[in-house]
């Protein structure tokens, strides 16, 4: 019979519920199923990975996500898939910028089972009344005007909590929505000569004035839910936030369109963007046949439309095959993030995320984030700001 | 006025007394010797003296002040502890200044003071070691430095002395007697060893269980004690202890001894008197000294009677022998000089020094 | 019995005498390989993969040193190498101080006194996972202290100090001295019991306050135990992981950054085995810095202890 | 061996007036109360979130004064919660705590007793350098063993077991449970040693009816020690253990560490508190041996 | 045969020689006493003769059987420790059984053993408890009942009464000696209080800086010593060394000391012969009790010598008084009645027993 053991970090709360639901699909379909939830941090994941490696039992299934597939292809441990991806076509549903990432050698290795938004803005439409603004900004510069006026209410502007990767999470959407150039050579190509340029320095200026004058000296190691909370119960307009932060609202009893509203973050240039991150599942070669028929079982359960759904509603993201129908049991700002993710597609907007770890090597990926953190949480200079991420990058290659 | 007053002081350690009624009192230069055996409350009667320990009721006065509630530091007292106590951390000489340094004397001043008792006491060349290098009886003389140095009403010694080996503790106390000469500063020493009270004391008070039992001059404790606990516990080997019965020889009161050998009657010890009716029950107490080999006896020697006991064990200490007899169910312990001492199973023919003999009253334990 | 023994030849005994002999080490035999194991060839391990080309995964083969090289370019690694000497030498002084304070105020004949000395015990006995979170809580400006003063009606109260990156390291001094002062003050209490007496007595009667008897006499007297403590404390310092991760998670930026957190991340989140390893290199020749000195001590001072009898 | 009193017999305030003493010791008193309420604020903080509502969690922050009241966390923390993949609450990882603890610290304590024995008592020609060696042991960091054992746990089979986590433990408690055990037993006098000889008695008699009945309070010590640290330890559960095989430690990283889910702060609060209850007691109860054996074992 | 034989034995620890060269017998049921200073190697010596410290070179044995190489378990000894190395956790009664358990011996003989030892100790009251609660006189006596128990050919003790107070400490060696009666096992004990080994022992080995100085009966040790170092060691007070010169003295050869007060011709020590011419620097030992007042000269008595002293210190014990006398740079200790003692300040006129002083090398520190 087909088994599986998934390792992933899904540990608690709706997020092992949703992968409980995934192993009862995978019941179902005949499967022996087991997992290995890794607790918190992401470190603990792939030490665990590691440590099995390093032990000779690689497990059949992990949670890996954006380069990290393309690194542990490169082992040649990895499982080749394309013949079931042949089978369920997945080439034709799956969002184009989803498939460089489960191919990165030309086969399928890994199948996605979301795709977050991570260019989300959300805001209290009472704090912004109140303040004056009559509608949610669409550019920087009206972003900039609109929380001159918050901040003149008596108001936070920016509800945040400084971490690496919340701070990294920010300035996605800020480069992304300042020049798209600039963010796919040097977010998604790893560019230094880019990530020294002028729009660069722009960016971090842009970045400066929020954080020195739209963001509250409290939010160095702020909580999460503790920021959003700051949105959501008017202490503060607006959230940088991925579309995770639904499944906090919720449990904190907000409701959509009275406590918070989303929408896409400013853009200069005008249109509809799109900062993608995917979960997704990489399987390892095993000896057990049994193993080799539950890698095929769990790819195809993953890939259902079926698992898809129940997943997303859990978590918050959309699916990751563009062919499911969002209309039942799926929030509001679920629904507006598929129509954003057509229309991207459609336009040629469409990036992946490096704050969330899908463009670039994990090693260089730090290496920037180290410089965005130290950038917000110090007076550092906008210039030396660009020039240090791209020593930091240069260093790592 | 007295020096040190002490009346009718107790204390308790919660339901425990362990100090009854001290009365006690030193004249100006006397030294004192608080003799008395282990845990009879010696260090607890110091440390009530020094302040380390509260009264629980009574008076404690130092030159006429009651210093009942006045802390250690104001008694003007100094204290020498068996220990020792010297601070570990510091050389011999800051051991010495750190008094003065407390109370604030000028370093010119500190410096002259222990210039003087460092010659005093010859232990210039030690005055940079730390305590851990020296010997004990180094360690001895700097805790004696110590307390020299700030020149108090009162020094207070708890067994100095019984750290050192027997050699170094014979030098050592003729050491302290000839300070004490020079000095002239009254002085309370604990001592458990009845030999150093003995010899360095102008008068000792002999404890027991919390209970003063006699305070006097050394030589009056020795040869009258107050009570059976004074008589045994003040001199080695131990007086021996006799039961007898009161008799009459030659029509004067005697002491008669039942041996199985036989009814020995020996004349009353001189100062005893006769309190007694004939036939009633007494201790007799003889001191390991006070026997003669019977054919030593110097004429003209009075009061004297005539024991003949079995040798049990003989002790050669090289100048005197020890030499253990059998009277009965007891044992006696007789001094002899080495060229007259019987051989184990010989008989001892002994004469006994009546006029220093004790009687005591089985009852009460005290003197007749 | 003599006559048993006379039996036996002398032959057998010799042999039983010499198993005998060897008993003890076949006994430790276990322990000397599990030691050999985890610290040797650990160690060497380490070593040589921090002189590898290794990164997703070990990999044996030379690749120089230029693990070390980027290690030393690198600005986080400075820091965190930097904040272990800040948050080391901070951390075990500022315990020993307290512990020490402490010790003294229980060693005041105190009623209750087991009680106050599980009070301070306690947190030793707790992970950070548990209450760094809550220290957290209680350090953030805008739900602890700093919120409470203003709630009270001090306007313009500000302990902010967790959220400022020049700050922050001294509040996870903090939070470590109060999870390591109550052993500090177990040991020094104990110590402080272990002097003897009559130096307080003799003190008392020299005339000196007790805040002098206990800076003059007792605390020199028990400066072996202050090296024990300083010499656990540093080793606590220098491994310090769960408490930086649960109260600052490394941040603001990368100010509360520390070794063990860094070898950790580049490991086994970046993939960079070789450099982590460096990193953990580097941290044994701290701790070497520390612990090389404290044996020579102990070696000098046995020295000295013999050479006095 | 160096006898440490635990009450001291001596009262500096003997003496010097009444006014002097209730001063000193209300200042005492004040201090140490003033302590007690730096070292209780946390627990307290945690205990009191234990018993909110989320929303109001969520909504006040955890520093209010509490509006609500509800036993429901202690209730979810003990038997429904969801963590890493079972929905049972913390128990099960309770009990895999325990199996892992309470061999690891009795194996460990039990070979460090004998070790401590033959280092103190048995010394043979290089047996200090030895002891020296096996005590390195205390100083390295985990991070640096991590692959290493997983190496060995892998190719013995024991990935994902509760007996590979005690094989951990028991190594790497090896140093210090020696080194505790070792300077414990040096207090022991040569002459007790000598006269067993003398007797007859050989190195297993001498250690059971000698030095074993002398080793109730390094034995508390190391116990105490060793337990707190495998308890408290959550490196090791994490990366060598999985789903319900984990420690209680490592479950609770899953409900702290999560940034960017929904975290149930007042049920995380009564897991975290029920995870400290063990070592707690192991404190409370050992406390006093703790000490004494403490300065005797560590202070050579 | 000897019971114990040791023969050119020679110990280091490293590079320190500590015990150079010892030979030493014991018969059969004899008790010898190792005296000397701290740290001169007894303890060494005892350790040795156990098995607990391996031989450097040299041979011991037992019974004849050479023991080298032997385990102290297989040597058939017992030993008693200064410290009475009592199991702490056992009762007294499984102190004693430990070792005859460890041997295998059966319960009934064990039981047998202890009752036994136990009321030849008297110690039956005491079976059931643990050593912490004894007092230090009755741990000494299971410390000796459990070396008593298993009946080996040799025992062993090390400085068995040194923490005892010393009133106890009279007491126990009058118990060590009976008891050496009765059992009559070749025993070897170590003390450094001389008068324990004059008392105990029937011959004293007296060591110093691991040398073995002299090996003989207590009184010709006492009476004759070899050297400076074992006159001065036995006796308390220790003999008085004067420095002196060869003379003559009507003809016959004498000795003369120069003092403050002019100089003193005295006979020729008995025994002594005059090897030197005079003039030669020699040196005097007198031992304390070897002084007689003058006017108590008993009549017929030769070989006397007559010295008249300043007093410097009187110290009176109770049964004697000890009087420190100036001559020149150094003290003279004598031993008086207490009724004839001088006082301080007087001039003591003292005869002294020539026929019982030693007369030493200064250089060879041998007697002459
Ligand atoms: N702090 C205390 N609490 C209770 N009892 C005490 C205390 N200090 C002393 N004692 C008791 O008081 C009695 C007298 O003790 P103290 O130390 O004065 O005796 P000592 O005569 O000095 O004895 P030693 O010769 O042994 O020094 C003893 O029975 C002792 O147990
Ligand atoms: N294990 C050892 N290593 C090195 N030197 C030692 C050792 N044991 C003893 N010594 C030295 O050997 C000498 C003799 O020691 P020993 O204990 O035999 O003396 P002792 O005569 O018994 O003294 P005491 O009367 O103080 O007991 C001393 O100088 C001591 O320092
Ligand atoms: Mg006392
Ligand atoms: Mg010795």
């Amino acid at each position: 019979t087909p088994r599986t053991n998934m390792l992933h970090q899904w540990a608690t709360g709706s997020d092992a519920e949703a992968i409980a639901k995934l192993g009862e699909m995978f019941t179902a379909e005949g499967g022996t199923w087991e997992q290995t939830s890794i607790a918190g941090h992401t470190a603990n994941t792939l030490a665990k990975l590691r440590a099995d490696v390093v032990a000779g039992n690689a497990p059949p299934a992990v949670q890996l996500k954006g380069p990290e597939i393309a690194e542990w292809n490169g082992t040649g441990m990895t499982m080749n898939l394309d013949e079931v991806a042949t089978a369920g076509n997945w080439d034709s549903v799956v969002a184009p910028e989803l498939i460089e990432v489960m191919k990165p050698a030309g086969s399928w290795v890994a199948v996605p089972m979301n795709i977050h938004r991570v260019n989300w803005m959300y805001y209290n439409p009472s704090v912004l009344e109140a303040a004056g603004v009559a509608e949610a900004p669409k550019t920087w510069d009206e972003f900039n005007a609109a929380c001159e006026k918050i901040v003149a209410a008596g108001k936070i502007c920016v509800a945040h909590g400084s971490f690496d990767w919340t701070d990294a999470t920010t300035f996605d959407s800020i480069v992304y929505g300042m020049d798209r150039d600039l963010y796919r050579s040097a977010f998604v190509e790893g560019d230094t000569e880019a990530m020294r340029s002028q729009p660069m320095i722009d960016a971090f200026a842009e970045y400066r004035r929020i954080v020195d004058e739209w963001m509250d000296p409290g939010m160095p190691g702020r909580p999460f839910e503790e920021e959003v909370a700051m949105m959501a119960n008017g202490d503060a307009a607006f959230l940088f936030m991925g579309d995770w932060t639904i499944g906090t609202l919720n449990a904190g009893g907000y409701t959509f369109g009275e406590d918070y509203e989303c929408t896409q973050a400013p853009v200069n240039w005008g249109g509809d963007g799109y900062i993608l991150n995917a979960d997704s599942v990489v399987f390892f070669q095993q000896d057990d046949p049994d193993y080799q028929e539950g890698s095929v079982l769990l790819a195809n359960t993953i890939m259902s439309p079926e698992f898809q759904t129940v997943f997303n509603q859990a978590k918050g993201s959309i699916p990751a095959r563009m062919d499911v129908d969002l209309s039942q049991g799926f929030n509001p700002c679920q629904v507006k993030s598929q129509e954003d993710l057509a229309k991207s597609i459609e336009q040629g907007t469409l990036v992946r995320s490096m704050a969330h770890n899908m463009t670039v090597p994990q090693a260089m990926r730090g290496a920037m984030m180290e410089v965005i953190t130290e950038f917000v949480n110090s007076d550092m200079a906008p210039e030396d700001a660009a020039n240090a991420m791209a020593d930091a990058v240069e260093a790592n290659m | 006025m007295s020096s040190l007053t002490i009346h009718d002081l107790r204390k308790s350690f919660g339901a425990v007394e362990v100090l009854k009624d001290i009365n006690l009192e030193a004249r100006p230069g006397e030294f004192i010797a608080l003799v008395g055996p282990s845990g009879c409350g010696k260090s607890t009667l110091l440390a009530m003296i020094a302040g380390l320990e509260s009264v629980s009721s009574g008076e404690i006065r130092i030159d006429g002040r009651l210093v009942n509630d006045v802390a250690p530091r104001d008694r003007d007292i100094a204290m020498v502890f068996q220990s020792y106590a010297l601070y570990p951390t510091m050389t011999v000489k800051e051991n010495m200044a750190f008094g003065m340094e407390s109370r604030g004397v000028p370093k010119a001043d500190q410096e002259k003071a222990i210039a003087r008792v460092a010659s005093l006491l010859q232990i210039e060349p030690l005055l940079r070691r730390k305590p851990a290098q020296l010997s004990g009886g180094q360690r001895q003389r700097v805790a004696m430095g110590r307390a020299l140095v700030r020149d108090p009403k009162l020094f207070l010694f708890d067994e100095p002395l019984s750290n050192l080996d027997a050699k170094l503790r014979v030098e050592m106390r003729t050491e302290i007697k000839k300070l004490h000469h020079r000095v002239a500063k009254t002085t309370i020493y604990v001592t458990h060893d009845q030999i150093e009270a003995m010899t360095l004391a102008s008068r000792i008070a002999v404890m027991h269980k919390g209970v003063l039992q006699q305070f006097d001059e050394p030589q009056v404790i020795y040869e009258r004690p107050a009570n059976i606990f004074v008589a045994g516990f003040m001199g080695s080997p131990s007086m021996n202890f006799l039961a007898a019965r009161t008799a009459s020889l030659d029509g004067a009161a005697a002491v008669a001894l039942d041996l199985p050998e036989g009814e020995s009657v020996l004349p009353l010890p001189t100062g005893t008197k006769p309190q007694k009716a004939p036939g009633q029950p007494v201790i007799l107490g003889i001191r390991p000294e006070h026997f003669t080999v019977a054919h030593r006896a110097q004429p003209g020697q009075t009061a004297l009677g005539r024991l003949r006991l079995p040798v049990e064990v003989v002790e050669p200490t090289g100048s005197e022998t020890m030499v253990v007899l059998r009277a009965g169910d007891t044992e006696i312990t007789a001094r002899y000089e080495p060229a007259d001492a019987p051989k184990v199973g010989q008989t001892a023919d002994l004469l006994v020094d009546m006029a220093k003999a004790c009687l005591f009253d089985p009852v009460t334990e005290a003197r007749l | 019995m003599t006559l048993a023994l006379d039996h036996r030849s002398d032959s057998s005994l010799a042999w039983r005498n010499r198993l005998a002999a060897w008993t003890p080490r076949l006994v430790l035999l276990p322990t000397i390989l599990a030691s050999v194991l985890y610290v040797l060839i650990f160690t060497l391990w380490t070593l040589w993969i921090s002189v590898s080309n290794s990164t997703l995964l070990p990999n044996l083969t030379y690749g120089g040193f230029k693990h070390y090289v980027a290690l030393w370019n690198h600005q986080r690694w400075t820091i965190a190498y930097t904040n272990l000497f800040v948050f080391g030498s901070l951390y075990v002084l500022g315990s020993l101080i307290l512990g020490t304070f402490l010790a003294i105020l229980i060693d005041q004949r105190v009623r209750g006194e087991s009680v106050w000395r599980a009070i301070y015990l306690y947190p030793l006995a707790i992970s950070f996972v548990v209450t760094g979170t809550s220290w957290r809580w209680i350090l953030d400006p805008s739900t602890g202290i700093e919120a409470m003063l203003r709630n009270m009606g001090f306007e313009n109260a500000s302990f902010d100090w967790i959220v400022n990156r020049d700050m922050a390291i001294y509040c996870v001094v903090i939070a470590g001295m109060w999870q390591a002062s109550g052993f500090a003050m177990a040991l020094i209490l104990a110590g402080l019991r272990s002097v003897d007496q009559d130096l307080i007595k003799a003190a008392q009667i020299d005339g000196a306050s007790m805040a002098r008897i206990y800076r003059r006499v007792v605390l020199p007297s028990i400066r072996p135990i202050f090296v024990a403590v300083l010499v656990i404390l540093l080793q606590f310092a220098i491994k310090t992981f769960d408490l930086v991760y649960a109260l600052t998670g490394g941040g603001p930026g990368l100010s509360t950054n520390v070794p063990a957190i860094y070898v950790y991340d580049l490991m086994f989140q970046r993939g960079q085995i070789g450099q982590g390893a460096a990193a953990a290199i580097m941290i044994l020749l701290a701790l070497a810095a520390v612990l090389v000195p404290y044996a020579l001590y102990m070696a000098w001072r046995q020295r000295r202890e013999a050479a006095n009898g | 061996m160096a006898d440490v009193t635990l009450a001291r017999d001596f009262d500096p305030l003997a003496t010097g007036g009444l006014r002097r003493k209730v001063r000193a010791k209300t200042l005492v008193y004040v201090l140490l109360t003033l302590f007690a309420a730096f070292y209780l604020i946390p627990i307290l903080i945690v205990l009191l979130n234990s018993f909110r509502e989320l929303p109001e969690i969520n909504r006040t922050g955890f520093f209010a004064i509490p509006r609500s009241f509800s036993v429901q966390p202690w209730n979810e923390a003990l038997n429904t919660f969801c963590v890493v993949g079972t929905c049972e609450g913390i128990r099960p990882f309770f009990l895999n705590s325990i199996l892992m603890a309470v061999p690891a610290t009795a194996i460990s304590t039990a070979i460090g007793l004998v070790n401590g024995y033959i280092l103190s008592m048995w010394r043979f020609r290089g047996s200090e350098w030895l002891f020296g060696f096996i005590t390195l042991g205390v100083f390295l960091p985990a991070q640096m063993t991590l692959l290493p054992w997983a190496y060995i746990l892998g190719n013995a089979g024991l990935t994902n077991t509760i007996t590979g986590l005690v094989l951990i433990h028991t190594v790497q408690g090896l140093s210090f449970t020696t080194l505790f055990c070792r300077n414990y037993f040096v207090n022991i006098p040569d002459d007790l040693i000598k006269a067993a000889r003398i007797d007859g008695a050989g190195f297993w008699r001498i250690f059971r009816r000698i030095v074993l009945p002398l080793s109730p309070p390094i034995v508390i010590v190391t116990v105490i020690w060793q337990f707190t640290g495998i308890w408290n330890d959550f490196i090791y559960g994490v990366i060598f253990s999985s789903g319900d095989k984990q420690p209680i430690t490592s479950a609770l990283i899953a409900l702290t560490a999560g940034a960017t889910s929904v975290r149930y702060h007042n049920v995380e609060a009564a897991a975290v508190l029920m995870a400290a209850v063990p070592p707690l007691l192991v404190y409370l109860f050992g406390g006093k041996y703790f000490m004494r054996g403490l300065t005797q074992g560590a202070v050579k």
